[in-house]
């Protein structure tokens, strides 16, 4: 469904590509995860893999289509497919953390009781029942990784990317994020988590097979057995 | 038919889509009070453009009758001297119409120096010719040359003459007017402009939520155009009302004399009918100053 | 002199604390183009403002001179009457002087109409007594009445009285000029204070990072203050300049008769100095407008 | 240097207090961790210590002073002695990375020589030189919470309150930033730091004498030694 062949990405100031020669396909199904040094490049990678970001070089392309030769409005169809956990959680700060969260039901005009169901059902979930009605600057920093979580999720998209999405949450609670995305990707979701936290890393090998993709001088690696 | 079904869209909105922009701001206050005070502006010049209109036209129907010529000759050769200075005047340009007064229009005319009892036929006065201009007028200048050549005991006296200036003057200052209305048009569309801009610059964050999200710019552009545009009709609404009100009130002097229209500044009759057209204006120029701005933040955020 | 060390060191300002104010933005481009627009339309209704002015007072001027009693009695009568008339007048309120008319006065006022040979001394033409008023004139209606009683053959002729309503219309568009003065000064506050209010609130990050870092309130409020002040400062400058430049270029008409003023709209002399009161004035609505935005923002923000 | 005394906060919603009769005292050089699940009010007992909350009740003294007896300007002057790395790190996005880290000294008129050296030698530590001139909106999450914490050091300042200042760090360079920490601690200054990533409090553990609070039912408590 995302095929980058050759792809080179460089935000134009001294010192050239960040990223280049990156060659990588992302099955339906699969999970991975990515990890690097700060500053390597992970959410640049991600960005482009959700089209934000155009390569400067080489062809992506999102469920076979070549990113160069699509609109914005194309785009914006494919982000419905596409759930983002931005590293920066963003919201609408004036409406209330459960809108918010059912904002991609709203935008793609989905917005039904069974939803409505559904978006309680995921609250509960990451432990936001309390907080649906509060606004989103009224939340902890754990919160809205949470928050930015359910939102990746609730319309059941077919790739989930999360980027750092436990940064700022303890232990106990990220597994339960990640057991969220690990029943996803049991239903055939493809999963794709940037990430430092290498014991989330480990407990998720314990439940699926991930791959783990490492980006070191500026190109991505299947990171070896080390973890 | 599609245009007015497409308007009452427009109007009725995506209440879910107007949801995503945050309600309130300052640069929302901005709109409404700008186009507001500048419909009240726009209100009071247009009074003038009208008003100053209306009083260089009847000023200048009045100019039309402003000459007499006067012909002051023995009393045999006042006759031939009145003929040929209405043969000049036949063949002067700019002139509709020539007539020499009868006695009695000569007593009427004299009444305010003599009295009623002054004995016109027994005395020495000259003859009066009453000369009706048309169009720009006639060459005061010329024709006295001519007059003097031909007629020598006449004497043209352009009396009213001194109102020409201001007529002008009324004529210019109805063209002060519009360029005040068009200067506040210009400048409510420039106020608007970048008061959605300013909106947009500070709404960045939404723009990229809802980006991210998966709405189409069309979506986010509508919400954003459609609250400026609605706020905007409103604003330039009450601006236009109060000013309308003011005027009624403003105290008008002279009546319906040829200045009480100046004096009053107030409109008149169908007049009226102008200022109804200040809110939709308005709100076209917030609705194209906003989209065009929108479609520049979109681009550019992009 | 202590105020004069205050404002250099305002204009002046901290370059360090300047530079934690964003530089540009779509507000700050308002501030400025609000400013100048505003100054614009200031310079023209002071110009009207003014030329109604002169307009009123010169016409106010011809109109103190502007009535005319005349008796027409039998020739034994005519002395008496002219001396009751002028005791009538002597206790009139509002009638500075009144002079009866020599013959040779009177022949040079019925020239244009019976020429320079007119033998007046052998014409039963009546006496003219000039009346010239003072202040708010006289009361025409009761001195007509008391001249009917005690001088049967006067009639009061005031002839130019229909300019007074011309005059009451200068002055009103004077008071119209003086008023959209007002407006336009009271607009241009609250837009600069709606403006500044925005670009404080689209600046709550830079106000709490500055916060974070142990700034003081006056600190964060000047860097703000100084740029809107100087931003509509320069914006009220560019403005006023424009709107000069316009008023010089704006064709006149009539030259300098008594209509000329109006036609030409301009200023004279002395009254370009008020033009360059806007600058100043803008940038003091500006900077009091600003500093209470500031501080109710930072008082908000806490 | 600052004391609580039986302090409550609550953000005045249903559900109460959120803290309740907190009694502590940050003695100076002392080395301090707050852990707690997400939502628990780590970062509101931050906020509290730099006086940007005022206790709903109890007393809270700073430097000797009550804080509801401190105008706003007191308070800005009693900043310059905190230094605060914020959960979500804000910046002058107009300023290139160098001056925003530079800010604490350009607003106490601080900024000579010695410091520029400073500044640039802070900067290398942190592993910032290359990107000195970036906007902070070019900086990765990572490197945003580098210059944070670079800023919140660069005045010496008597105590460092640290929210979350790794959560997006990798673990090289997250051992290079706590020994930043530990070095400004050995030089007497007093460290506070809010994290959920428990290897950190390992390794501090072995180099300093650090006490973990943890906050739990509403209260603080001394951690165990299960750390
Ligand atoms: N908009 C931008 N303009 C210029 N440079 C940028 C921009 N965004 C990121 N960079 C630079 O590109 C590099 C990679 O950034 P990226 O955000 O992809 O890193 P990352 O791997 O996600 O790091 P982290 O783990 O810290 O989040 C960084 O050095 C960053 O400074
Ligand atoms: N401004 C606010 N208004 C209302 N409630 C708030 C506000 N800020 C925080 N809260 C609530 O207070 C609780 C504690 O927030 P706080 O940010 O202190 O948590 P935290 O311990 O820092 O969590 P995390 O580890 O997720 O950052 C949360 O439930 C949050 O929703
Ligand atoms: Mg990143
Ligand atoms: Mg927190």
């Amino acid at each position: 469904m995302i095929e980058l062949e050759n792809v080179a990405y460089s935000y134009g100031y001294a010192g050239g590509e960040l990223l280049t020669e990156i060659s990588l396909k992302l099955a339906p199904g699969s999970f991975h995860f990515l990890t690097g040094p700060s500053g390597a490049g992970k959410t640049t990678l991600l960005k482009l893999l959700y089209g934000a970001l155009v390569p400067t070089a080489g062809h992506l392309r999102l469920w076979g289509q070549d990113i160069r030769a699509m609109s914005r409005d194309d785009i914006a169809i494919l982000r419905r497919k596409v759930g983002v956990v931005h590293q920066d959680c963003r919201f609408l700060d004036h409406l209330p953390v459960a809108e918010n969260v059912a904002l991609p039901l709203t935008v793609s005009h989905q917005g039904g009781p069974d939803q409505a169901q559904n978006l309680s059902d995921l609250l509960g979930w990451v432990g936001l029942t309390a907080r649906a009605d509060a606004l989103p600057p009224e939340l902890s920093g754990g919160e809205r990784q949470r928050a930015a979580l359910a939102r990746a999720v609730i319309m059941s998209p077919e790739i989930v990317l999360a980027d750092e999405p436990t940064g700022n949450i303890d232990w106990e609670m990220s597994q339960r994020l990640l057991h969220l995305l690990v029943e996803l990707n049991r239903m055939g979701k493809t999963i794709m988590i940037a990430t430092h936290d290498l014991q989330l890393i480990r407990a998720a090998k314990s439940q699926v097979q991930a791959r783990v993709l490492r980006i070191s001088n500026r190109r991505v690696q299947l990171a070896g057995a080390d973890l | 038919m599609r245009a007015l079904h497409a308007a009452l869209a427009f109007l009725i909105g995506d209440p879910q889509a107007d949801r995503m922009v945050p309600p309130a701001g300052f640069t929302v206050t901005l709109t409404v009070f700008t186009s507001a005070a500048m419909a009240f502006l726009a209100v009071f010049a247009l009074a003038l453009s009208l008003a100053s209109g209306r009083l260089a036209e009847r000023w200048g129907d009045d100019l039309a009758k402003s000459a007499t010529i006067r012909i002051s000759a023995p009393a045999d050769q006042i006759e031939d001297q009145t003929r040929a200075a209405l043969r000049v005047l036949e063949t002067t340009p700019g002139v509709a119409e020539a007539r020499a007064l009868s006695d009695e229009d000569q007593r009427v005319l004299l009444e305010p120096w003599f009295g009623p009892d002054l004995p016109v036929d027994q005395l020495p006065i000259p003859r009066l010719i009453e000369v009706i201009a048309e169009g720009d007028g006639y060459d005061a200048t010329g024709l006295r040359l001519r007059l003097q050549a031909e007629v020598p005991g006449a004497v043209l006296d352009d009396h009213a003459a001194w109102r020409r200036p201001l007529v002008e003057a009324a004529g210019r200052l109805r063209a002060l007017g519009w360029l005040a209305i068009l200067l506040i048009g210009g400048a409510t569309g420039a106020m608007i402009t970048l008061a959605a801009n300013a909106a947009l610059a500070a709404n960045a964050q939404v723009i990229a939520v809802m980006r991210l999200v998966g709405a189409r710019d069309n979506y986010i552009a509508g919400a954003f155009v459609r609250r400026f545009t609605l706020r905007a009709a409103a604003g330039a609404l009450g601006g236009t009302v109060l000013g309308v009100l003011t005027l009624v009130i403003l105290p008008r002097g002279g009546g319906d004399d040829e200045t009480g229209v100046l004096t009053g500044l107030g409109l008149s009759g169908l007049q009226w009918g102008w200022t109804l057209v200040i809110p939709p204006l308005a709100a076209a120029v917030a609705f194209l100053a906003t989209r065009a701005a929108a479609r520049r933040s979109l681009q550019r955020l992009s």
